[in-house]
């Protein structure tokens, strides 16, 4: 569905990227892990269209979209819930939800996914008319996908979704990731939380310092003993 | 427990924003040595009540005394002259100074030249910075910092940015000190680290800490009392084994069992 | 009597700042930029009018319709080769860009056609002006007034209602998160440009049927006074906008009366700060403490 | 002429150096504009036959109506350019910027409108070498006041003026002097700033005092304004100023119908039939597309014949030589009348009385000092 | 080692400042300079203490204060008072423009404890204004036609005052109080939590920008033969403003440069009066279109000499990002 062939990208000299490539098949939960500023984020910028890759291909369902604008990748079916958030906070709950499906003009669609959004976090459904500035930070990151949703992606990019949430909240987002595969959109997911991230994911790549050092199946991963020294403590 | 004394009171301390009670009745106790943590559900108080204890917000109701002194109303740098430092949820350090000079800004209410024996360079002013700019860079030894003392702090990588923090902080000499998600955005692997730090700055500095964290192995591996915040409300206190079996507490907070 | 006539006064005033000041806010609510050019626009528009009038022998209401459609074209090409590079720098730069910028049309202007007066024909919108109880108020302070109210309500709803509005919320909270909703950032920003600067279009041509008197640096002073109109309402708040202008001509006014008139514009200010003590974000801000 | 190797000026190819240091932009740049445009043409007519065979040449710079930017432009015409004589300021202040060059320089200064007495006389000392071509004493303020008590039998007055000029406030004391003098009341005394737009507070309070008359001694930019407004508000009673007012642009900023029942002084009307002023007037319309001249257009044009024939009584395109010969001006026609110099190197004029009916100034009166 | 060296470059480079102040004192006395020149160099000399005093509020501080003609006004008038209505020495006017433009900095400081950002800005302005009109309406300094003052700047006293204002001004920032009133720029909140006491520092920082606004005011006042209200309104704050941004906000070698700069090409303009300022605009635009961090960026000129130690300065605000 999605490959990522060499890829370079830079923040003026700093070399943030080298030379990446992956592969996300149809249907999959892929997880991308990595330390601090190893450059997850940056990846999954490059793919939505905020940064351009210097070199290197992104195609999507056949289609070169290394460099194209954000808005168009958008359009092709590729949603970004970016890091921290990043939910319209002078807007209101269903505002926000509007704006995902931004793009999108089948006015009886929108309706339809609006409902399944708050089918899958009722949440949402109760603070509609709060502004979501006020929402807690588990909120907001129900708000952040949902708005993604609205844009009915096919591949649905997730940065850190667990960041800064109590445990029980990382349970239940993680749960809703799992629901929201099964209905058919493809996931590429960035996590800290490599345990958690590896327990629902097909398969991973682990990145050090913008180049992917380790890849396979999730469990191949996780029994790593390299990996576990790294990523997932050493208990 | 052996007898500590006591050093942070807090009774009845609350706050609202508009008809938000974000933090109400809050009744907390710190001894002199004790590592404490502050756990709760997104929202429920618990930065705030850190904005409480070092003057950001100044509490509607309630009493907060460090060491037997009111705090209540102080401007945030007299409270952290009275011996409470922090760090933040999200981190804020001085971007554009280089790690040397953020430590020197912490340093800063320890120095004894007036602005008028700068101005004029006086020998006070030499001595004194050079005692500043010896302790600093004593000071990030420890934390090992000493190989970028000159790096920009927004040059660093987070890691070293949320160290830098804590030594900033810790650089302004307080009995208390207060971390705000210390482990946020770090891999198991870097918590790990962290909380070895955390062991090794408390028997070095004599320190009282208190600390809200989400990740429940470094709240439960390093802490020896934790406090349940909800909804601005208190739910809970006791040792880690308490909490983790307290039922309100798994409601709220911890979901089923944590492994 | 003379206190009301003064009320009025400084409505009618107020209804002029107010006019300039809606556009003020709205780039200011959109992009976050004290666009100082935005005073120069308005010149711009009120001798686009000027011309209309005289050289193309329109009416009023076409003529204001092609200064609006003018300047907002003007607004569009002023933002897209001087502000649009500077996106990513520093709120300073930018403002001082809108200086630069604003120095330049002033100017320009200047050179093109000499810094002489020009005088809009009278009698352009024939209303009467009606007396009660001995209170004289304008036909053209009706107009402009309602005029005004029109346009703060059209704004409002703009912004708050429609998909472009939305659009342009998004985009002044966070640009990257809007680019990942699929907006196209720029344009919405430039339509945010181009109404803005309609607007002041529109003022200007009301302003010279209004006064007459139209020059190559009347957007100064005007300008300044609709950006502080705006902030003391809440900068960015476009009712608060309309709000603030009135206020600032209605103080004016009242020192006048009281025979102060040199001290109108020291006590406009004096009110403004005292104001910003009190409510340090305007009279409809929300004073929005940064979250620690 | 007698071409004896002169300290102050250089003559090359037989030109003579002339200064300008103008307000071209910042606040009052129009006024500067204007005079530029009376100087360029004065200057343009001049070059046709030359003063003894020399072209003047002209070096303007712009003062950015900053006197700082005055001080700094007069010092780049007396020594860089080492004029022969400068024209001043459009404004006092910024006048009064250059008078120390001038004088340290010895190079005359000739301000075609700034009104501030101090520039040519301060302390009791004779700045000698500046001058000026406008008319500051208060001569029409009186004329004015005689007016309004023995034609218009006003009583009283009210008194509106723009408290940045001191030619208005000069206007308006010997007015309000003469007044009183001949039984009259002043009931209103307000102020304006030069820019202003909106005066209807002002003149709402001055409309209170019930005023038989109302004294504007004012630029026309703001004149124009005030006038329409006041009769806006139904403040109907004449209105009456000085030859600030004296603009084509007035009639079209105020309208016909609000300048009914207004008068000024002058020292000629621009609607004169005067062959000078008209000829002058058709001058500036053939050289700048039909635009009319103003008061500052006028001014700047005189300055430039006051100082051509000073140079050809001179002689000599030597600033010592030229300052002496301006002093000893006597009886020079000019447009905006027939100029004498006083002791203080201020000219004496004659004044006439104008009436605007129907946006045409019609000659009423002429008074003499 | 470091505040060794500091103190070496610190005495070095007064005594190149003094020396260059004797030779050039020579040669204006001799005359060997043209009085163009020399009026141009004073413009400079006022200009570079503007931009430095406002560096420290806006560069060093960050506060947006844009409203630092009302300082030079007060100074301006202050002395001039002094001088002119009670036959004062000009020392002491010089040193009375300071003293009471910094009680108006203490003023303004007052509502900086309260506001932020472009609030801060716009009040700063409206004092400004303020400042202004309030001359505008003292009969006793001449109100709107202005006060005509003697001239009595020379050059030792202006290349003493820009040497002490530079000097004093980098003295500040390279101390334990420099580096306060940088924490504020860089985040207030944490600066309050790492007990720095940030009131005192931006009143102080107002109050000593002010002080040396006003000195440069006596300078002004003592140097153009006449001051008048309209000399010092928010264009003119304006034009020290770009002095600051255009040099790199943060760098005070910046600032000084682009006061020299900017006067040059502004007094070289004066002789093209048609497009003066169209020129002088664009100049403007295209050089904040290029380098929107300023001509130093942060960087200090002497940064250029050192190696290893990164300069001080800056500024980056949380406000980076928004569109302009
Ligand atoms: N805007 C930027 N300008 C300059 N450098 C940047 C920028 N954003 C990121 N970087 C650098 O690029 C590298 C990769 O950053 P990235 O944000 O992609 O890391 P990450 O893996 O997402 O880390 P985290 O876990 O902290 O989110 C880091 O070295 C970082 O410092
Ligand atoms: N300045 C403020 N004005 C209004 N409401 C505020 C303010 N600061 C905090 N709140 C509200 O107070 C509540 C508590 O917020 P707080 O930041 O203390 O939560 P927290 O426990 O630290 O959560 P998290 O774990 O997500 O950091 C929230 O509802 C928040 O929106
Ligand atoms: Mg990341
Ligand atoms: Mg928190």
């Amino acid at each position: 569905m999605l490959k990522i062939n060499d890829i370079n990208v830079y923040y003026g000299n700093i070399h943030a990227l080298k030379g990446v490539s992956l592969e996300i098949n149809q249907g999959e939960i892929v997880t991308l892990i990595g330390a601090n500023g190893a450059g997850k984020s940056t990846l999954l910028q490059s793919i939505s269209g905020l940064l351009k890759p210097k070199s290197g291909e992104i195609i999507f369902e056949n289609e070169h979209v290394a460099g194209k604008v954000a808005q168009s990748i958008v359009k092709r079916g590729i949603s970004h819930v970016p890091e921290g958030r990043r939910v319209f906070a002078n807007m209101s709950v269903e505002e926000n939800l509007d704006l995902g499906a931004y793009l999108r003009k089948d006015k009886k669609g929108i309706k339809e996914d609006l409902e399944n959004v708050y089918q899958l976090f009722p949440r949402l459904e109760e603070r509609r008319k709060q502004l979501s500035g006020t929402l807690s930070g588990g909120e907001q990151q129900m708000l952040a996908m949902g708005r993604a949703l609205m844009a009915r992606p096919r591949l649905l990019l997730l940065d850190e979704p667990s960041m800064g949430l109590a445990p029980l909240l990382v349970k239940t987002i993680f749960r809703i990731i799992e629901e929201i595969n099964q209905t058919g959109t493809t996931i590429l997911l960035v996590e800290q939380n490599a345990n958690m991230a590896l327990s629902i994911a097909d398969r991973a790549y682990v990145i050090e310092t913008g180049k992917i050092v380790a890849s396979g199946s999730a469990e191949e991963l996780s029994q790593s003993d390299q990996i576990r020294a790294a990523y997932l403590g050493g208990h | 427990m052996t007898a500590r004394t006591q050093l942070l009171k807090v009774e009845n301390a609350g706050i609202r924003f508009g008809g938000l009670k974000a933090v109400s009745d809050v009744n907390l106790e710190l001894k002199k040595g004790e590592l404490v943590g502050l756990i709760g559900p997104n929202g429920a108080g618990k930065t705030t009540f850190f904005n409480l204890l070092t003057g950001v917000y100044v509490p509607t109701e309630g009493s907060i005394s460090l060491d037997g002194e009111r705090l209540n109303g102080l401007a945030p740098y007299r409270i952290t002259k009275k011996g409470i430092s922090r760090t933040f949820q999200n981190i804020r350090l001085f971007n554009e100074l280089s790690v040397l000079d953020n430590v020197k800004v912490a340093y800063h209410s320890l120095a004894k030249h007036s602005i008028f024996s700068s101005i004029l360079r006086l020998p006070s002013h030499f001595s004194g910075e050079k005692e500043m700019e010896q302790k600093a860079i004593e000071f990030l030894k420890i934390f090992k910092l000493e190989h970028v003392l000159h790096e920009k702090a927004k040059n660093l990588p987070y890691g070293q940015q949320r160290r830098l923090e804590i030594a900033r902080a810790l650089a302004a000499n307080p009995k208390l000190l207060l971390l705000d998600e210390p482990a946020a955005g770090m891999n198991p692997q870097e918590t790990e680290e962290l909380m070895n730090l955390i062991a090794l700055i408390r028997e070095k500095f004599d320190l009282t800490i208190l600390l809200i964290e989400h990740d429940m192995l470094l709240v439960m591996g390093v802490c020896e009392r934790i406090y349940v915040l909800d909804h601005g409300q208190l739910i809970a206190e006791g040792t880690p084994e308490q909490i983790r079996s307290n039922p309100k507490v798994i409601e709220a907070y911890l979901g089923e069992e944590v492994s | 009597m003379e206190l009301i006539q003064q009320l009025v006064n400084g409505i009618s005033l107020g209804s002029i700042y107010a006019l300039i000041a809606l556009g003020y806010t709205m780039v200011y609510g959109i992009v976050k930029l004290i666009n100082f050019a935005h005073g120069d626009v308005f010149m711009v528009g009120a001798f686009i009018g000027f011309y209309s009038i005289t050289v193309l022998h329109v009416g009023f209401f076409p003529a204001l319709l092609i200064s609006m459609a003018v300047c907002a074209i003007f607004g569009v090409l002023i933002e897209r080769i001087a502000y649009k590079p500077l996106r990513n720098a520093t709120r300073i730069a930018a403002l001082i860009t809108a200086i630069g910028v604003s120095l330049f049309i002033e100017y320009g202007t200047i050179y093109v056609r000499g810094a002489q007066p020009e005088a809009y024909p009278s009698g352009l919108v024939p209303l009467k002006s009606i007396e009660i109880l001995g209170v004289k108020i304008s036909g053209q302070s009706i107009l402009i007034l309602g005029t005004s109210i029109v346009l703060m309500i059209l704004l409002q709803f703009i912004v708050h209602k429609t998909k472009i509005g939305k659009a342009m919320r998004a985009v002044s909270h966070d640009m990257d998160a809007a680019k990942l909703m699929g907006i196209n950032v720029n344009n919405t920003i430039s339509a945010t440009f181009a109404i803005g600067s309609a607007l002041a279009g529109a003022a200007g041509v009301i302003f010279g049927m209004y006064y007459t008197k139209i020059e190559p640096l009347m957007g100064i002073i005007p300008g300044l006074k609709a950006f502080v109109a705006a902030v003391l309402g809440g900068i960015g708040i476009i009712p608060g906008a309309m709000t603030g202008g009135l206020v600032l001509g209605v103080i004016e006014a009242l020192v006048s009366a009281a025979g102060y008139s040199l001290w109108r514009d020291g006590v406009a200010f004096i009110v403004l700060i005292l104001i910003l003590i009190f409510r340090p974000a305007g009279l409809f801000g929300k004073n929005v403490r940064e979250k620690v | 002429g007698c071409n004896s190797s002169t300290s102050g000026s250089e003559e090359k190819g037989g030109t003579i150096k002339i200064g300008a240091n103008l307000e071209l932009s910042g606040g009052v740049a129009s006024y500067g504009q204007s005079a530029k445009e009376g100087i360029e043409l004065a200057i343009a007519e001049i070059n046709k036959k030359g003063i003894d065979g020399k072209k003047l040449e002209l070096v303007t710079v712009d003062n950015k109506s900053d006197a700082a930017e005055a001080t700094s432009g007069a010092l780049k015409l007396a020594t860089q350019d080492k004029v022969a004589a400068m024209i001043g300021a459009a404004t006092s202040t910024n006048t009064l910027a250059q008078v120390q060059i001038a004088q340290d320089n010895k190079i005359p200064l000739i301000t075609p409108t700034a009104t501030n007495a101090t520039i040519t006389f301060k302390d009791g000392k004779l700045n000698d070498f500046v001058f000026r071509t406008c008319f500051i004493d208060p001569f029409q303020g009186t004329v004015a006041a005689n007016f309004a008590t023995n034609d218009l039998k006003a009583k009283s007055a009210a008194v509106l003026i723009d408290s940045s000029s001191d030619y208005s406030k000069g206007l308006a004391a010997s007015f309000k002097k003469a007044f009183k003098a001949n039984g009259g009341k002043i009931v209103a005394e307000e102020a304006y700033v030069a820019k202003d737009t909106d005066f209807h507070a002002t003149l709402t309070r001055i409309k209170a005092a019930n005023p038989d008359y109302v004294f504007l001694p004012g630029f026309y930019e703001e004149v124009g304004l005030i006038v329409k407004q006041a009769r806006e508000l139904g403040l109907n009673v004449p209105f009456m100023g000085g030859d600030g007012w004296d603009s084509p642009k007035l009639v079209d900023i105020a309208g016909a119908a609000s300048l009914q029942n207004t008068y000024i002084t002058n020292h000629y009307s621009s609607g004169d039939s005067d062959k000078k002023v008209q000829d002058f007037v058709s001058a500036f319309k053939a050289k700048y597309d039909g635009k009319s001249p103003d008061a500052f257009a006028a001014l700047g044009y005189d300055t430039v014949y006051f100082v051509a024939d000073a140079i050809k009584r001179a002689g000599s395109s030597d600033p010592k030589k030229i300052q002496k010969a301006l002093a000893e001006t006597d009886g020079l026609e000019l447009v905006s009348g027939k100029v004498k110099l006083d002791k203080n190197h201020d000219p004496i004029k004659a004044a006439v009385i104008l009436e605007y009916v129907n946006g045409q100034q019609q000659y009423k009166t002429k008074v003499n000092p | 080692m470091n505040i060794l060296r500091q103190a070496k470059f610190f005495w070095t480079s007064i005594v190149l400042a003094v020396v260059f102040a004797v030779v050039m004192q020579f040669l204006i006395a001799g005359g060997s300079i043209n009085q163009f020149y020399v009026n141009t160099l004073f413009f400079i000399g006022i200009n570079i203490i503007l931009a430095v005093s406002l560096h420290l509020i806006i560069g060093i501080t960050g506060q947006f204060s844009i409203g630092h003609a009302g300082f030079l006004a007060v100074g301006a008038y202050a002395s001039a008072i002094m001088t002119m209505k009670l036959s004062m020495p000009f020392p002491v006017a010089l040193v009375t423009g300071g003293v009471v433009a910094a009680i108006a900095g203490l003023i303004i400081g007052i509502p900086s404890l309260r506001l932020r950002g472009d609030y801060l800005a716009i009040a700063t302005l409206g004092f400004g204004e303020i400042v202004r009109i309030v001359f505008l309406n003292l009969d006793y300094v001449g109100g709107a036609s202005g006060m005509t003052v003697s001239h009595l700047t020379t050059w030792p006293w202006l290349i003493g005052c820009v040497i002490v204002t530079i000097l004093v001004i980098v003295n500040f920032t390279n101390s334990t109080h420099g580096r306060a009133c940088i924490s504020i720029r860089e985040n207030e909140i944490a600066a309050d939590a790492m007990g720095i006491n940030t009131t005192y520092y931006k009143v102080t920082a107002f109050a000593l920008g002010a002080f040396f606004a006003g000195i440069a005011g006596a300078l002004y006042a003592h140097n153009f033969y006449i001051i008048q209200p309209t000399n010092f309104g928010f264009l003119k704050s304006f034009d020290i403003l770009i002095f600051v941004v255009l040099g790199g906000l943060g760098s005070m070698s910046g600032a000084i440069i682009a006061a020299i700069l900017l006067t040059i090409i502004s007094t070289y303009l004066q002789s093209y009066p048609e497009i003066r300022m169209v020129i002088y605009s664009l100049v403007l635009i295209v050089m904040m279109l290029y380098r929107p961090q300023g001509l130093m960026g942060t960087k200090e000129i002497t940064s250029f000499f050192k190696v290893g130690k990164s300069a001080k300065g800056g500024i980056q605000h949380d406000s980076k990002n928004t569109v302009a």
